[in-house]
């Protein structure tokens, strides 16, 4: 393994102390491994929490902003932050209108969550909603699974319903936004290379030279199945199809597509991949409104990409467009 | 009475968890990586040595308030899926334990029992799920069972070890059914299951320690 | 060799075609291989243009729009564009004030612009000046070498004189703007993995599975020495000591520092870097004015980083406030 | 006059070195991997593709017209420092050519030492620089020496071919102090020049026609 750190055991501490040196206009809880808004609590907004396993930068802590989260809880790489994180993010966003967790449906997130939102409840008046993301149709949702994981929706989520709360929209309907977003967006990824976890200190599943890993987890948990390696036009229909038929998405549908990189894929290989995307959606008649490139939900360093469709109508578009300054998306401001 | 367990026995249970989490560290994380995230063994051993620090300073007098720290520092430091689940697990058997001045193997057992239940209650899962559930269910009931047929403590711990043992092993050919490893459908068939592998070690600490 | 693409000759081509849909507010012009803004030529403004190989992205091309360049030519990757690629570059952006050419110290850049320069003399009344950067301090600059390849400082110049352009200073006062970021600016990078031109197929070099490659270069050009890994504390002194002894920068300078990922290395190990970066500046009582932390100039996949140091005025820090809109570098607009 | 090289020729000299870098476009790309960029051998297999192209599609009647296409077509496709340095050599030579419908061998040296002072005043190259310079100036010093000694052009292009072979090997020991390979200084050492290499092809693909 190398890697650019110093302890294993330490990279989250001393991550949290760089992103606080590089964006002095958010706050850090190193305690606690938290990033929040240097504003917050702005009463009467709602106050949008998140968190998750660190190792997907710049999710979460790099989407804390104005208009989208006000606070991120950093757990260990790959490991659910525990409820302790999240009941004090919960306190510091309370602007009095109450607050929504955004969890990524995990085993861990949802139960570590749920104690957060429990341990809220007793401790303060808080009015604590939480809407689970899981949009990765490479698992089959049944009850002979924990359900699908929540990948990358989780991102256009984070940014619209974050406009929503930017907006003073109630609690109820900033969750609202938050379930339309998720029943509307679905993602599947590839993984070329595993990720090698620094604790672990050896990659996470072994791949052959001419071997790739279709739906693949975002925590490097081995996907639905091991295929040849194919070229971008080849994968680009492995992801969309089942993406497409799931939904399903149809003629004249509007939707965002976004292709995520996983990390150790470079942007121009993104790009090539967003061409075939859109080639696709054009040979369906699926309206691209809105897209977005880039590496903003990884997996530390493995090579890869996903993509998620999320079907928008024109209330959704708008709170995309709002304005959003945080590290990882920023516009209109 | 003479066969009651002191909490310093306890304690020493405890410890001896935290060492062997530590001893297998890399071996749970292993596991781990072939059908989950690879951190198990480094989320445990986290825990467990906080657990342990957290008791040392502590120094709890009661079994109930030995078991409650125990807990509550698991749910503070783990996270994933095995935090709030054997967070929940140890803070039940506290509960369980309540104020109590003595344990008696039998309230052992109940408390036992009682952070079995925890574990459902959270995490939803059945026989057969391939999860930690597999492991010690059936060390409780060996346990309930030693301990009906009057044997002493030493030698009911030692069946529910390997009993622990047996369920953890008989998680391999099972096709999980919760957590991470779900996502593998039949890929996660042939895969010992790292939670259950955890539970067999608690046991195993508590068979060497009761002696 | 596993990457997202098709046919390797393709890779650029593609790659620019996934950029046009991706951002509608800029023009692809396809045959040259040109990403420039919607908005060329703006009478009366200097037209900034640069350009490089491929695989170095989002440099050069998505650093085109608002407050930085107007225009950027794509070469084929790690190979220099044509003289007709800067000659139609030129022609596009240049509304009368003359056009500044962004020049990374390559020999094939450098007569490949040289030769655009005299084309375009000869072809148009355009007033072209060249700014060549040279700020990589693992290159000896002597007679004997070819010079300091152009590197990190590339980035901050195009954003900073970019912004000198936007407020409509001439040719001469923008080239000046330029020349001084140069001066002021050095470099130093590290791989810890090389990176496989798509053409070629195979690994540019290789390193064993416990060394690094110090002072690399952004084309996998093997670098000073080649020396066992290191931690990101020990790592970052070996980058920053060269650049802090060599313009020399002393206590009470202000600076920009920019930590860039050169591809394959996640988020969190460039905040872990830039961790150790502020520490060891803050030891030297240099003042961060600003700062950049992500993978703005990247070779492929390449695992590693590189660390510029700016030493700015409070002109150059208001041009790097200034308002940019670019795929890149967004911000204030 | 019968010893006159016809244009025809001059195209198959051109078309077999484009033969030649396409058989050896790794082989070029290897040498550039390891002291520069590896893509030396995809760059000049792009523009003598292209080159090849356009001269069939342009069927120019004189070596001016001819080499003058082969330069502006390397200039515009091949890029890097080879582009601008290959692509003027064409270029020069098709000047001094001119508009002449006969090419004397005297004219064919002339030429190529057109050409070599074109890449000179590109590069700024010298002797020992580890650069295309060190096989292209000795060849076209052994081809005006032979001529002068009134060999036939054939044997007198073996000899500029062997000159260029010599020179191209002789940059091994080299420590490189033009383009990219100079960043590695004492590490440039011991490598062969994938530009001395090409230049070598390109008085192969001379000596191979001229029979
Ligand atoms: N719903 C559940 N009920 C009981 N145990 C579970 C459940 N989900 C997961 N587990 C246990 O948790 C273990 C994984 O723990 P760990 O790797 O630390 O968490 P994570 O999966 O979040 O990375 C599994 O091996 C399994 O035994
Ligand atoms: N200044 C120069 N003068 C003459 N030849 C040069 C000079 N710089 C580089 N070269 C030649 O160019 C070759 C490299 O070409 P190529 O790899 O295509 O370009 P780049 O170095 O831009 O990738 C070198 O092997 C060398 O022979
Ligand atoms: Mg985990
Ligand atoms: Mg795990
Ligand atoms: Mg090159
Ligand atoms: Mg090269």
């Amino acid at each position: 393994m190398k890697k650019l750190i110093n302890d294993p055991a330490d990279v989250v501490a001393e991550a949290l102390q760089g992103f606080e040196a590089a964006h002095p206009d958010l706050q850090v809880d190193h305690h606690n491994k938290i990033i929040y808004r240097g504003d917050a609590p702005r009463s009467g907004k709602v106050g949008l929490i998140s968190g998750g396993g660190s190792g997907h930068e710049p999710m979460h802590g790099g989407f804390v902003g104005l208009g989208m989260l006000d606070a991120a809880c950093a757990g260990e790489i790959f490991t659910s932050p525990v409820p302790d994180q999240m009941l004090a993010a919960t306190k510091l966003v309370d602007g009095g209108a109450g607050v929504l967790h955004v969890v990524k449906n995990y085993t861990g997130d949802v139960m570590n969550f749920e104690m957060a939102a429990e341990l809220a409840a007793a401790e303060t008046g808080a009015r604590v909603v939480s809407v689970v993301t899981n949009d990765d149709v490479a698992v089959q949702d049944s009850t002979w699974t924990a359900g699908r994981r929540g990948v990358g929706v989780t991102v256009l989520l984070e940014k619209i319903a974050g406009a929503a709360a930017e907006q003073n929209r109630s609690l109820d309907e900033v969750a609202d936004v938050a379930r339309t977003v998720n029943a509307n967006g679905r993602s599947m990824g590839v993984a070329l290379t595993s990720c090698t976890v620094p604790a672990a200190g050896k990659p996470t599943f072994e791949l052959g030279e001419r071997e790739m890993e279709l739906g693949v987890g975002i925590h490097g948990e081995p996907g639905r199945q091991r295929l040849p390696m194919g070229t971008a036009r080849e994968i680009a229909a492995l992801l969309v199809e089942p993406i497409l038929a799931d939904l399903p998405f149809s003629r004249g549908d509007n939707v965002i597509a976004f292709v995520n990189g996983m990390g150790g894929t470079p942007l121009i290989e993104l790009y090539v991949m967003y061409n075939e995307v859109r080639q696709i959606l054009n040979g369906r008649g699926v309206q691209i409104a809105r897209s977005l490139v880039g590496p903003y939900m990884t997996s530390l360093e493995m090579a890869g990409a996903s993509v998620t469709l999320l079907k928008v109508d024109d209330d959704m578009v708008s709170l995309w467009d709002a304005p959003v300054r945080t590290p990882g998306l920023r516009w209109g401001i | 009475m003479e066969d009651d367990v002191t909490t310093a026995a306890l304690l020493a249970w405890v410890r001896r968890f935290a060492d062997l989490v530590a001893a297998n560290r890399d071996y749970l994380t292993q596991l781990d990586s072939a059908i989950g995230d690879a951190d198990h063994g480094t989320n445990m051993d986290r825990g467990m040595r906080a657990a342990v620090a957290a008791v040392e300073e502590a120094a709890p007098a009661t079994a109930g308030a030995l078991f409650t720290k125990v807990g509550m520092t698991l749910v503070s430091t783990v996270g994933g899926a095995s935090g709030p689940l054997f967070g929940t697990f140890f803070l039940r058997m506290g509960t369980s334990f309540g104020g109590a001045e003595a344990v008696s193997p039998k309230d052992f057992a109940a408390a036992l029992h009682a952070g079995l239940d925890g574990v459902v209650q959270r995490g939803k899962a059945e026989a057969g799920d391939k999860t930690m559930y597999d492991a010690l269910a059936p060390a409780v009931t060996a346990l309930e069972q030693a301990l009906d047929e009057a044997l002493p403590l030493p030698a009911a711990l030692a069946k529910a070890h390997a009993a622990a043992v047996a369920g953890r092993d008989a998680t391999i050919p099972l096709l999980a059914r919760k957590g991470r490893a779900s996502y593998l459908g039949q890929r996660s068939v042939g895969h010992q299951d790292p939670g259950a592998t955890t539970v067999a070690l608690l046991l195993e600490a508590a068979a060497g320690t009761a002696t």
